[in-house]
């Protein structure tokens, strides 16, 4: 065990990795010599070679290409978006050909062990060009794994995972945790499992799920909540896609009652199929309306992002509306 | 002074422009019309066998492409894509290279796909999209592909293998494989924002792929010069700093010649090459497609003249190669293998209901799972409203 | 009054908005001379020249780009792209220009008037691309307008409106009824307002919900159902951003159920927002789970595109689980 | 034979490639370091106003530069970019244009928005996202814009405003105005799709636009040569078939000059041109990077001394245009208005809550009126939390 925070445990899987097989290559804007603005791939070059560890001309929808490519003929890229707000140039790549890759030729060629990593969400008076949070778009994209680690021990086995999964997978990363959060993390090998989401908390008065970056926010929100009484089950959903409905079928049918957390705008977010799906799936034990709390229908705001984000006070308000209904 | 620009630094001191038609590159040409070699032209070396397989896989291409049509306009398919115009150019590269060079085309391919040995019944199981296809009856007719014969399986997105193709050859580098791929694209794809990502990307990370440009005149209705302002596709090479050649593309001889070069050139450089074809489309765009719409019977008509294959046969006839008779003999068979083959795979049923959702993963998730099951009760339920399934599930 | 078929709607719509405003300009591949793969643009090169009606390089985020430009001068591009599956490699000049474009210069510039027509969905044994029916991936993004019209008087009438409209609009064209839906159209100019839903029919027992080339299908289902004595109310929600809340919310709030209907893939799909809205505005008033009849999770199908399809019968045996509930 | 495809046909017998750099175009350089011109150069006409408008823009910019940086290292703005070495390249090139020619820039590109008359207020206003922000403080630092001056506001995502800018070029165009558009861009940008897309498209459509690729040697840290293996960015112009120049980004007078020629010349002839800076990035990319992490001190010094201010100044001097002590003077001067204003700046108010919601549509759907009011109601409810906002509304 050693403490590490978000990006030297992203650093050591990837090394991990680079380690175990040398199919798996990292490459992107600035990613080479410089170790990438956030500085995650720092030493690879040095230790696995300019051929496994390299800057790519500035293009997106290049990098997502060369990275297809790559994975179709048998090797595994690890393709650094530098900020997801930069992935939509290369949605056509991610959307028509990654996704489809398997399927269209009838698993006569696949795109198994590309994963694009890329960092996510606000917090860092970014503006909406540096904090955006674009997992529903991919996640209606049937074909794609989406995942989001909350800390260092998670980021490390999921992209462990990520690597060694037979799909592609993207892997948004929390920006403003790659250096706030710090943790022990095992300096071995190991994955923690794609699809599953943790329960963190058990409780029974009403189920409070998020991912990444907003679990620290929710347990906030949950901390007040429980200090007036309430007790509530709080869900890392992990993967976005697949995610795991049973599991938050199961606390919702427990607790009656669900609020669900994300930084995206509120319409289309991923929230929204959670919602539709266990109104549907716990129909008949929900006491209160499911609860959204996410960022507004604009684009994420500069000199006013407080008043944007999905915050624990907003959080907390709608606990206390789902259980006061 | 150090030069972090990566340009010349040459000075000069009086203004002016350079043109934008300031590099001109001339088309290789080594075979003419009546089946006689340009003098001064040098034949490249070929033997007898392979260029007897290389006038096969045009003719059946040229054969196929005919009865397919055909079948589409009576209702037997629902769409097809012919490659009439473009034979020489597509089997005169893939002959040049390796069996396992990777091939990743746009869809006007199948001279290279026939080249590589794809069987008849493989393009018909394809057509019909019957449960024999290797893509599993997923993809509109002419998106064929096969691993075992390195021929990617082709995808609707006009562009997005150009990048693909410089990944591929980039693994095929780092892997020290001998091999290199081939990048097959009209010079209508080559307008996509991909063709730059991936021409530039190969040429940076020195990637062994041979990026080759099917400059046809055409895509769909809009002509080059509303594509384009530049002298063709073959020029964008200098912008990338990657060797560039143009040659005839009906001219099967000066593609094999030019593609033989790029692969040795590619393999021993670890560079990519850019080969422009200049030939014309002499079919319709598609099944979809009346051209009359959009260019003359006149234009039509002096390309035809232009013919790729008669070309060749003449050149092997001369050559003691091909015998005229024979030829013709072995083409109506042809036709007739092609009807027969056609009413076999037309009766092959579509591929089973697991098949809509295996390999969306390579492992359902439990949703897909889920979803299946729904839909089997319900079909279960409406048994006739789902004929091609219906039944054919436990 | 004339009888049109939809691309003959649409196409003397274009012909009327240009004719009234030497702003708006027609562009995309083979727009031009040819009027488009599916001729909706006509005789419009004839008609007012070179100029305002063109073909372009193929190039979708070229095409994209290009309109901004133009609909920041001033003008009115309608910008068509070929195939709604082929919008993609424009989705950064959509998602991250257009939609943002007043927003981020605090209206110094703006990009309305500008529209994207594109044509969406199967039912012409297309496969996986040439179905895809993308409008979720953009009801996520603020900034953006989308429509999708049912027939050829709504296509006339919405597609000047979106022309005409201050906001930049997504305008998607259900192409399997291009010649298929013909109706009784006004040939004078006539708008129909952006953001509001049509009711098609009353009913007391469930609310059935869906928009464009699906509207057929419901309300095939719905007449089975009417048949048996179900009591159906009909809602076309056509605008999918902004979407018409109360329409729907007053409409559930009577019936007490919702089966909402769509091409696209179920997981983050349109009816996903919708479904979430309405169980927290209406859930005192819900009887029954909202269900949702939509696409399967996977690439859209070729051969087996009748299995796929959430047609009138999966549509009827929805509506019967909602009201047996 | 007619030409379809749009390309030169000229024909050859042998197989040669043509070279990745068989293009090589020269740097147009007419003041030298000293302050002198070269031998054979001719100095552009240009009156001593707007000589001097060109140097107090580099000097204002300069100095603003250095002031900002300070400011975000004492926390007071969030981020900042410097024009550090460019000075001359968006100055000259600005300084050529009519004030109508609309300008999209990139985000290093001040000098041309200062040249355009944007004031200190102005510059101060947006960077500390105030209320006063045309911006309405919506994006991070240097992200400025004004309709007023026909500097259309900077957006972060690489390369999108070149198709833009062939757009907004040819709707000038159509309507019929004298004016042209230009676009400037890093060579980094020009690896983009869209990069591509938009010199093509403004060469097939006639876009008057000057496409200005500032190529300073880096992207963040990478290096041109890892960026492109062609001979710097102009020579690309022959693959669009436009006229191309290149120029020392460092010497104003050929900035001038050639931004001079191609605004003339596009507007003449209705075509794009592309004009390749070659200068040097002499700062970080921007207050969040560090370039000793990838590149020396000995070339940054060596590049120093390449200072475009310091060379235009000794020509004014030269000229008698320009007294040194002045010139002194009145940049101890700029110091202390930049102090004041920035002192001013940073205590105004941020953008109401209103101005969260509006100009997402021109007017806000019904949802975002609901979002306002239940986010009002939040605040009122926990006003400590939101600081900025609370008892600020009604
Ligand atoms: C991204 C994308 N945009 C548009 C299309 C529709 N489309 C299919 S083929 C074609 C023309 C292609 O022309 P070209 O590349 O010259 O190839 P050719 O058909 O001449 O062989 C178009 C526009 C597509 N398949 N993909
Ligand atoms: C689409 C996109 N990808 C990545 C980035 C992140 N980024 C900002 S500036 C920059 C480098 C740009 O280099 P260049 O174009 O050469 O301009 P310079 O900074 O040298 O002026 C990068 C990679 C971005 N803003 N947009
Ligand atoms: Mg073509
Ligand atoms: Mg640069």
């Amino acid at each position: 065990m050693a403490k590490m925070n978000m990006l030297q445990a992203i650093n050591n899987a990837l090394d991990l990795a680079m380690a175990k097989d040398d199919g798996v290559v990292c490459f992107g804007e600035d990613v080479g010599h410089f170790g990438g603005v956030f500085r995650a791939t720092s030493k690879l070059q040095e230790k696995y070679g300019k051929a496994r560890c390299f800057n790519t001309p500035l293009t997106e929808q290049g990098i997502a290409g060369f990275a297809n490519g790559m994975a179709a003929q048998g090797m595994k890229p690890v393709a650094e978006i530098q900020f997801a707000d930069y992935i939509f140039p290369a949605f056509d790549q991610i959307v028509n050909e990654t996704a489809k890759f398997r399927y269209r030729s009838g698993n006569e060629f696949n795109v198994g062990g590309l994963v694009f990593r890329t960092p996510y969400g606000g917090g860092i008076a970014g503006g909406h060009y540096h904090s955006q949070s674009p997992e529903a778009y991919f996640a209606h994209t049937p074909g794609l794994k989406i995942v989001v680690p909350r800390d260092p021990a998670q980021a490390k086995g999921l992209l462990l995972a990520a690597i060694n999964c037979p799909d592609p997978v993207i892997f948004f990363e929390p920006k403003k945790l790659y250096r706030a959060s710090v943790g022990e993390v095992s300096e071995e090998y190991y994955e923690i499992p794609l699809g599953k989401a943790e329960v963190l908390q058990q409780g029974k008065d009403v189920t409070v799920l998020a991912w990444g970056a907003q679990m620290e926010i929710i347990q906030k929100a949950v901390d007040m909540a429980q200090a007036e009484g309430i007790s509530c089950e709080v869900i890392d959903l992990r993967s976005i896609q697949p995610w795991d409905v049973d599991t938050v079928a199961e606390s919702v049918m427990k607790t009656g009652r669900l609020v669900i957390n994300h930084e995206a705008p509120l319409t289309g977010g991923f929230a929204a199929e959670i919602a539709s799906t266990i109104q549907k799936k716990c129909f008949l034990h929900l006491e209160s309306p499911i609860e959204r709390v996410c960022g507004l229908d604009i684009p994420y705001p500069l000199a006013l992002e407080k008043e944007y984000v999905p915050d624990h006070l907003k959080t907390y308000e709608a606990i206390k509306r789902s259980v006061n209904f | 002074m150090t030069n972090p620009n990566n340009a010349t630094i040459s000075t000069v001191h009086t203004a002016e422009f350079t043109s934008g038609h300031a590099l001109q590159i001339p088309t290789l040409r080594i075979l003419q019309d009546d089946g006689s070699i340009y003098p001064g032209a040098e034949v490249p070396q070929l033997d007898q066998a392979t260029a007897l397989k290389m006038y096969d896989s045009m003719q059946f291409i040229r054969i196929l492409d005919e009865r397919m049509l055909a079948a589409q306009r009576q209702g037997r398919i629902s769409f097809y894509m012919q490659c009439l115009g473009e034979e020489a150019a597509t089997v005169g590269s893939a002959a040049a290279l390796d069996d396992k060079d990777m091939i990743m085309a746009q869809y006007r391919e199948q001279g290279a796909l026939r080249y590589r040995g794809f069987s008849l019944e493989q393009f018909m199981n394809q057509l019909f999209s019957n449960e024999k296809d290797l893509g599993k009856g997923r993809q509109m007719p002419v998106h064929y592909g096969s691993k075992d014969i390195y021929y990617m399986t082709i995808s609707s997105p006009l562009g997005t293998q150009i990048p693909q193709a410089s990944g591929y050859a980039y693994a095929q580098k780092l892997r020290g494989l001998k091999n290199t791929t081939i990048c097959y694209f009209g010079e209508g794809a080559a307008s996509e924002g991909d063709f730059h990502a991936g021409l530039n990307m190969a040429a940076v990370h020195k990637a062994p792929v041979i990026f080759f440009c099917r400059n046809n005149g055409y895509a769909i209705s809009t002509p080059a010069n509303e594509q384009f302002k530049g002298d063709g596709i073959a020029c964008r090479g200098v912008g990338y700093g990657m060797k560039a050649i143009r040659v005839d593309g009906a001219d099967i001889l000066a593609v094999y010649k030019a593609t033989q070069m790029a692969r040795d050139y590619a393999l021993e450089h670890e560079e990519p090459i850019l080969i422009e074809s200049i030939a014309y489309r002499l079919g319709a765009h598609s099944s979809s497609d009346d051209p009359s719409g959009y260019r003359s019977k006149e234009e039509e008509e002096l390309w035809r003249k232009n013919d790729p294959i008669s070309r060749f046969r003449l050149w092997l006839v001369k050559q003691g190669w091909l015998n005229e008779d024979e030829d013709k003999t072995k083409s109506d068979a042809l036709r007739q293998e092609i009807l027969d083959a056609l009413k076999v795979a037309e009766k092959v049923a579509k591929p089973g209901i697991e098949h809509l959702m295996s390999d969306v993963y390579e492992t359902p998730i439990p949703l897909l799972n889920e979803q299946l099951e729904e839909l089997k009760a319900h079909i279960r339920k409406y048994p006739d409203a789902y004929p091609v399934t219906a039944g054919r599930f436990e």
